[in-house]
């Protein structure tokens, strides 16, 4: 074989290996500032774990069912709010996911969407609870209410970036047809979103059982008071109990799910 | 019946009369039709409960109003659902309660009696063989507390040793007399810093060790109480200053039956470790409120 | 067009067979389902404020008087919470990065289209669902237990929490990739490790990247409910300010959360674009 | 009627994708488009129900001025003006009757529509429509499951649905293997005749248009190259279009063996 | 030499992919596969790479039967034997030359390939493929950004820097318009000329197959129904393929006016 010597890159190459090296300094610049600055103690955590392992995980691994009753009826408690307070966020979601995603409203209304979403993101759990405590009492309305804020930054996120990834040709086969926003909306966005919107609907509410900590501040019962609180007493066989219980939760969950999901990709 | 009109006026103009911060006299009285009390349990004990139902029950029968017991993960929300008068009637710890009187004029009516006291103290641990033998042997040591917003974990030591050795603030507590500090986030991860040797000397409430005992069996020899600090108000009940001052009256004599009553005291007892309860007045806490006060303006950052 | 309605006339006089919009199946199905759901969620709705008292009234003038409180955001704050706050994006940078490699295997383990060995393919898949069902505050718990306080214990706890979410993301995005490239690779006589490095790699890395850094983000918001349990960060800080009743200190750290965020999300949409 | 009377357009970035365009096209004509890629032929079709608009110039659609169109005039426009595209456009999750039914949305009201109101009329046609493309019996099935002809004939079918004056087709056959091309081109051409429904497509290859167009239109550059029926085109036609004499591969059959 | 004895595929559905196929493909030569779409064509020549494996008789490449063939004698196989497919399947989003240079894999480490350290000779080796399919230009362009003909013939340098002793090609221009359909044909027959590599390729339209093949195989229910050098085409051979007599519109150019 003759020796061919390849052509020069292309000169947007050099510029482009430039930028790439830039970026590589300042990403390992960040990792060495990151690494060196953050204070762990190896050994110490390595130690400890070894002490504690034997204290903590045989324990878990052998869950309390005396509180299996109780632990039961808080997880249902705990379905049960989920599932309203990630219905309500699906349905609360879509109109800010078409106002953030950039192919429907134009792109100054996207801006704005997208930075609702981000401040619905950016308030803590902690505060959203109080909040809905103070509006409607401490109960269980309350945690629906939070997870339903909770849940909306999110799943409006999701949304909208399925949104931005539908076939715009279809958008436009419609406008040819002379159908109007509303029109294309129904025959042309909705059809090409709804799988999405449903399957990330259903992971959300997995998601949801598990944000069972605000529950515990609102004083909705459910499962999170009970892992604050077997927290606190150091209570690991009934914290292994409540492992179980989720886990088999999200499990049917998950498996629901997932045949819902093919019914209707 | 008549309390519901009460409550929509309250609720129509409820922006005004709920933002008057701390203002007990005009705001009108109410007998509610669910009382609901609110439930947070104290750190500094070394049980707790995730229930408060057969309380209420018993509240119920006692009272002929529906009554909701409803536990709370996190005091800051009692007490705003204390102020917006969500939540009637607060089982709230020491430092709650302050914040609860200051913020929305919350009234302590009773408090809670353990190991047949109404106040408890926050202990120093240490190991036994750091040979830290006084308070003043703490100097540059590393410190444990679970929490600044915990009154035996963090502000009367904090209180204590600021007194003891003439520090400003608690800034210089934590970085000139101490070494170095952590937040453990519980009172036995304190204790369980200084028994692993990661912090010298841990506060919390006494006895935390007891806690550890199955998990550590060796805890009580490893582990020592250096010293005591002052005397704690215990968990209060506490009721918020729109509640009907009979009815409020008539409350406070359920409870205090509850002393005579055997079944309800085991009650008190199983899930909250009370003893007894007793009555208490504003003033049993103002040596809370004084050091809150002390320390409100170091915790501001 | 009059032409069109009369051969439609004459067609539908003679068929006389006009199809209604469903199949009847198709709509008892969604009928069904669309009752289902709204059944459960009425009986949900009803159980959840079954014990409200007092109703919704007042609600939003409840909700006022605290949001008020929350300002004006007291922003002097500001140079006393840089620590903890670089503390929490370390935090996050850590376990986002080991969560991002220990991820590789684990997704494409739990791909369909490339673990074509089905025992392997669902050991996995339940793996990683065990990996996600474990709430983060529970894993918190637990490495405090195991490790002690400290910001070690956090930083495990959002490694396994992100490595759920992320692994799941992940190899769905690898099931949806272009299978017909690995084939050529394949029938070029790569052998696996190539194929997936030469095929699957280039068209999974856009997504890989966004995901990865999505989950920056939760975990920089995660941490907030690390410092619940002693771990560290921000959360610590925010929890205290709050405890004491500094609202305005709170609101002025929630600000500096969500700027951060936008930053994130800025800088990821950048790399995105680089990348696509 | 339509009339391009010296319409140019000039992308935003500059590329100009039409020139000084003149051309009459009269109502039941069967007009084929033929141009290299890049040429303009998409532009030109789209100009006419503006899914692009022309930067200079009058287009004249039925007399009236589209070129100033807005809102409600547009949808009427585009209403009466059916479009056919190159990957078929099919909501690929609805059913083939939904996507039909998708035709009769700029004659149905918004509400009825979105309630999926539909007359009887209205379903009768979109029955009739899928008949007269032979595809009735995909009635309930999802777009996503037939194959690309059968898509490009449920297209044709909501266009029939449509029951517009015109029809544009862009390049509704490149995605089709040359059988199903000359299918699909047979039912346009049907649709022309017996509806009398102006027609204009789009085509990349020469032969496939002049077997099937009344009047071939060449462009090249934005611009018109040629103008006249099918029997007028030549070897010299051939080289206005593609700049060069024409080749054997230039005919999609390639070399002929018979 | 590629030897077919009694070989049949079920496909676990039941499927019977291909039945008794009986034959000899000696060195250098073009074959063409023509049929009806199921007819089995791609089934034949993924036995041969072995991306899908027959279920009786034996299959003999060079004298050895593959069909036995695992790990790595099969990647051995597959590294001689270079595949063209119908839609190049290139990965998109990297550059030409690094889809070219994935034609080495088979012979390249897996440590040197992953760290992108190819020799001298692996990478003239791919710019000298890239010249014979005139696309060198493109070199560091994404493959995305490339036309159909364009991505096509990346496959086919692709194929060569693999320097296989055999070339299958799977409906290698089925995605493609007919000019540059003619274009890849020209270049495999090309290579099979120039390098001597036995070539076999699947196509659907028999005007085609015949313009470039020496020789033609026609199957039809996973049979082989025609076995013969191109001359010995006839109307006969056509409904034996077809099941029925040609039509005009079997040929790629449909109907054609010259
Ligand atoms: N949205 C656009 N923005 C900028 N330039 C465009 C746009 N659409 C088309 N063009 C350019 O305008 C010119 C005409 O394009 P047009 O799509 O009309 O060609 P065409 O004849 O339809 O080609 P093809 O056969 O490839 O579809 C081309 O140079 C094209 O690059
Ligand atoms: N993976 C598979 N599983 C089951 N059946 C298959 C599979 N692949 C192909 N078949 C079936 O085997 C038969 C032969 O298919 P093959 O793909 O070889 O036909 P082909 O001649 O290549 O057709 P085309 O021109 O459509 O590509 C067909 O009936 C097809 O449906
Ligand atoms: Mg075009
Ligand atoms: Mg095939």
């Amino acid at each position: 074989m003759d020796q061919y010597s390849l052509p020069p890159k292309p000169k947007n190459a050099f510029m482009k290996r430039i930028r790439n090296i830039v970026i590589a300094i300042a990403v390992v610049a960040l990792y060495i500032w990151t690494f060196t600055s953050i204070d762990i103690d190896w050994g110490r955590a390595i130690e400890r774990s070894l002490n504690n392992f034997q204290r903590v995980i045989p324990k878990l691994f052998s869950p309390d069912w005396g509180a299996l009753g109780e632990v039961s009826l808080s997880m249902l408690e705990t379905v049960f709010i989920a599932f309203a307070g990630s219905l309500m966020a699906a349905i609360i979601a879509v109109p800010l996911a078409f106002l953030a995603a950039n192919n429907m409203m134009g792109k100054y209304f996207s801006i704005i969407g997208k930075w609702i979403l981000s401040a619905i993101r950016a308030f803590p759990d902690l505060i959203l609870a109080i909040l809905f405590v103070v509006a409607v009492g401490p109960n269980a309305f309350a945690g629906v209410l939070a997870i339903a804020i909770g849940s909306t930054g999110m799943l409006g996120k999701m949304f909208s970036e399925i949104i931005e990834s539908i076939d715009m040709q279809v958008v436009e086969a419609m406008q040819a047809n002379g159908a109007n926003r509303i029109q294309i909306l129904f025959y042309a966005v909705l059809p090409q979103i709804i799988p999405e919107f449903l399957s990330y609907a259903i992971y959300r509410f997995e998601v949801d059982i598990r944000a069972s900590s605000i529950l515990g501040i609102v004083g909705a019962g459910g499962i999170g008071t009970m892992i604050i609180f077997a927290a606190n007493n150091r209570n690991w066989n009934e914290m292994g109990m409540i492992l179980l219980a989720i886990i088999v939760v999200v499990t049917i969950i998950d498996f629901a799910s997932a045949k819902i999901r093919q019914k209707i990709v | 019946g008549g309390s519901d009109s009460e409550q929509d006026t309250d609720t129509s103009n409820g922006e005004d009369s709920a933002s008057e911060e701390g203002s007990t006299e005009e705001s009108e009285q109410m007998i509610p039709d669910t009382l609901v009390m609110g439930f947070v349990p104290s750190q500094d004990s070394d049980t707790i409960a995730d229930t408060i139902e057969p309380l209420a029950e018993r509240l119920s029968e006692e009272l002929g109003i529906e009554v909701q017991g409803q536990v709370m993960t996190n005091y800051n929300a009692l007490v705003e659902a204390m102020g917006a008068n969500q939540v009637h009637v607060g089982f709230i710890p020491a430092f709650g309660y302050v914040l609860a009187n200051e913020q929305y004029g919350v009234e302590v009516i009773l408090k809670s009696i353990r190991y047949g006291s109404g106040t408890y103290k926050a202990q120093y641990v240490v190991r036994a063989d750091s040979g830290i033998e006084t308070l003043a042997d703490l100097e540059g040591k590393i410190w444990a507390y679970n929490d600044k917003g915990s009154t035996s974990g963090y502000l009367f030591p904090a209180n204590q040793l600021m007194e003891e050795f003439g520090l400003e603030s608690a800034e210089q507590l934590e970085s000139e007399f101490f070494s170095h500090t952590m937040e453990t986030g519980g009172h036995d991860n304190s204790a369980i810093a200084v028994y692993e040797g990661d912090a010298d000397v841990a506060t919390t409430f006494d006895d935390v060790r007891t806690e550890l005992e199955e998990e550590y069996p060796d805890v009580m020899e490893k582990l020592t109480i250096l010293g005591y600090t002052e005397e704690i108000p215990n968990d209060t009940i506490s009721v918020t200053k729109e509640l009907d001052d009979e009815f409020v009256q008539k409350l406070k004599e359920i409870f205090l039956s509850f002393n005579d009553d055997e079944e309800m005291i085991q009650i008190m007892k199983d899930v909250y470790n009370w003893d007894a309860i007793d009555e208490a007045t504003d003033e049993e806490y103002q040596i809370v409120k004084d050091t809150y006060a002390k320390f409100k303006d170091n915790i501001e950052l | 067009m009059t032409k069109g309605k009369s051969v439609l006339s004459q067609a539908s006089s003679e068929t006389n067979k006009i199809p209604s919009l469903y199949p009847a199946k198709t709509k008892l199905q969604v009928t069904v389902i669309f009752f289902t759901v709204l059944i459960i969620y009425i009986f949900s709705m009803y159980w959840t404020q079954r014990e409200m008292v007092g109703g919704v009234g007042g609600a939003l003038g409840n909700m006022y008087t605290v949001i008020k409180k929350f300002f004006p955001p007291n922003f002097a704050i500001l140079p006393n919470i840089l620590d903890p706050l670089l503390q929490t994006i370390q935090m996050a940078i850590i376990a986002t990065t080991i969560a991002a490699i220990i991820t590789i295997p684990l997704a494409l383990l739990s791909a369909r289209n490339v673990t074509t060995f089905k025992p392997l393919y669902y050991f996995s898949r339940t793996f990683l669902n065990l990996l996600r069902t474990i709430p983060d505050l529970v894993l918190a718990v637990i490495f405090v237990g195991l490790f002690g306080i400290g910001v070690f214990p956090g930083i495990l706890a959002l490694i396994i929490f992100s490595l759920g979410i992320l692994a799941k993301l992940i190899s769905e995005t690898i099931e949806a990739v272009d299978m017909n490239p690995m084939e050529a690779m394949r029938a070029s006589g790569g052998n696996t490790l190539q194929v997936i490095w030469y095929a699957l790699v280039p068209q999974v890395l856009p997504q890989y990247t966004s995901l990865v850094l999505y989950v920056f983000e939760i975990n920089i918001r995660a941490s907030v409910v690390l410092g619940l349990v002693g771990a560290g960060g921000i959360g610590l800080i925010l929890n205290q300010q709050l405890g004491f009743y500094n609202y305005p200190n709170a609101m002025a750290i929630i600000i500096i959360i969500f700027v951060v965020v936008i930053l994130i999300e800025y800088i990821s949409n950048k790399i995105r674009e680089a990348l696509v | 009627m339509i009339e391009f009377k010296d319409v140019s357009l000039v992308y935003p970035n500059g590329t100009q994708g039409l020139k000084n365009i003149n051309v009459t096209i009269k109502d039941g004509e069967f007009v084929v488009i033929v141009g290299l890629s890049g040429a303009g032929k998409s532009t030109f079709i789209r100009s006419i129900n503006r899914l692009v608009t022309p930067t200079s110039g009058s287009l004249l659609v039925d007399n009236e001025d589209i070129l100033t169109f807005k809102g409600k005039d547009l949808r009427k426009l585009r209403t009466k003006t059916g479009m056919i595209f190159q990957n078929y456009n099919l909501v690929k999750r609805s059913s083939v009757l939904k996507n039909v039914l998708a035709g009769r949305l700029g004659h149905v009201g918004t509400v009825r529509s979105i309630l999926n109101m539909y007359s009887k009329e209205d379903l009768s046609l979109a029955y009739e429509s899928l008949k007269r493309v032979n595809i009735e019996e995909k009635i309930y099935n999802r777009a996503d499951e037939l194959s690309g002809g059968q898509q490009q004939r449920v297209s044709i079918a909501r266009v029939l649905t449509q029951q517009p004056k015109y029809i544009l087709a862009d390049e509704p056959v490149a995605s089709l293997d040359p059988p199903t091309s000359h299918q699909v081109m047979t039912y346009l051409k049907k649709i022309n005749k017996e509806d009398g429904i102006t027609t204009i497509v789009n085509l990349h290859f020469i032969d496939m248009a002049m077997e099937y167009a009344d009047r071939i239109i060449g462009m090249r550059g934005g611009e018109i190259v040629f103008d006249g029926p099918a029997s007028e085109v030549s070897e010299k036609t051939f080289e206005e279009i593609y700049g060069r004499s024409i080749r054997e591969e230039d005919k999609i059959g390639g070399a002929d063996k018979s």
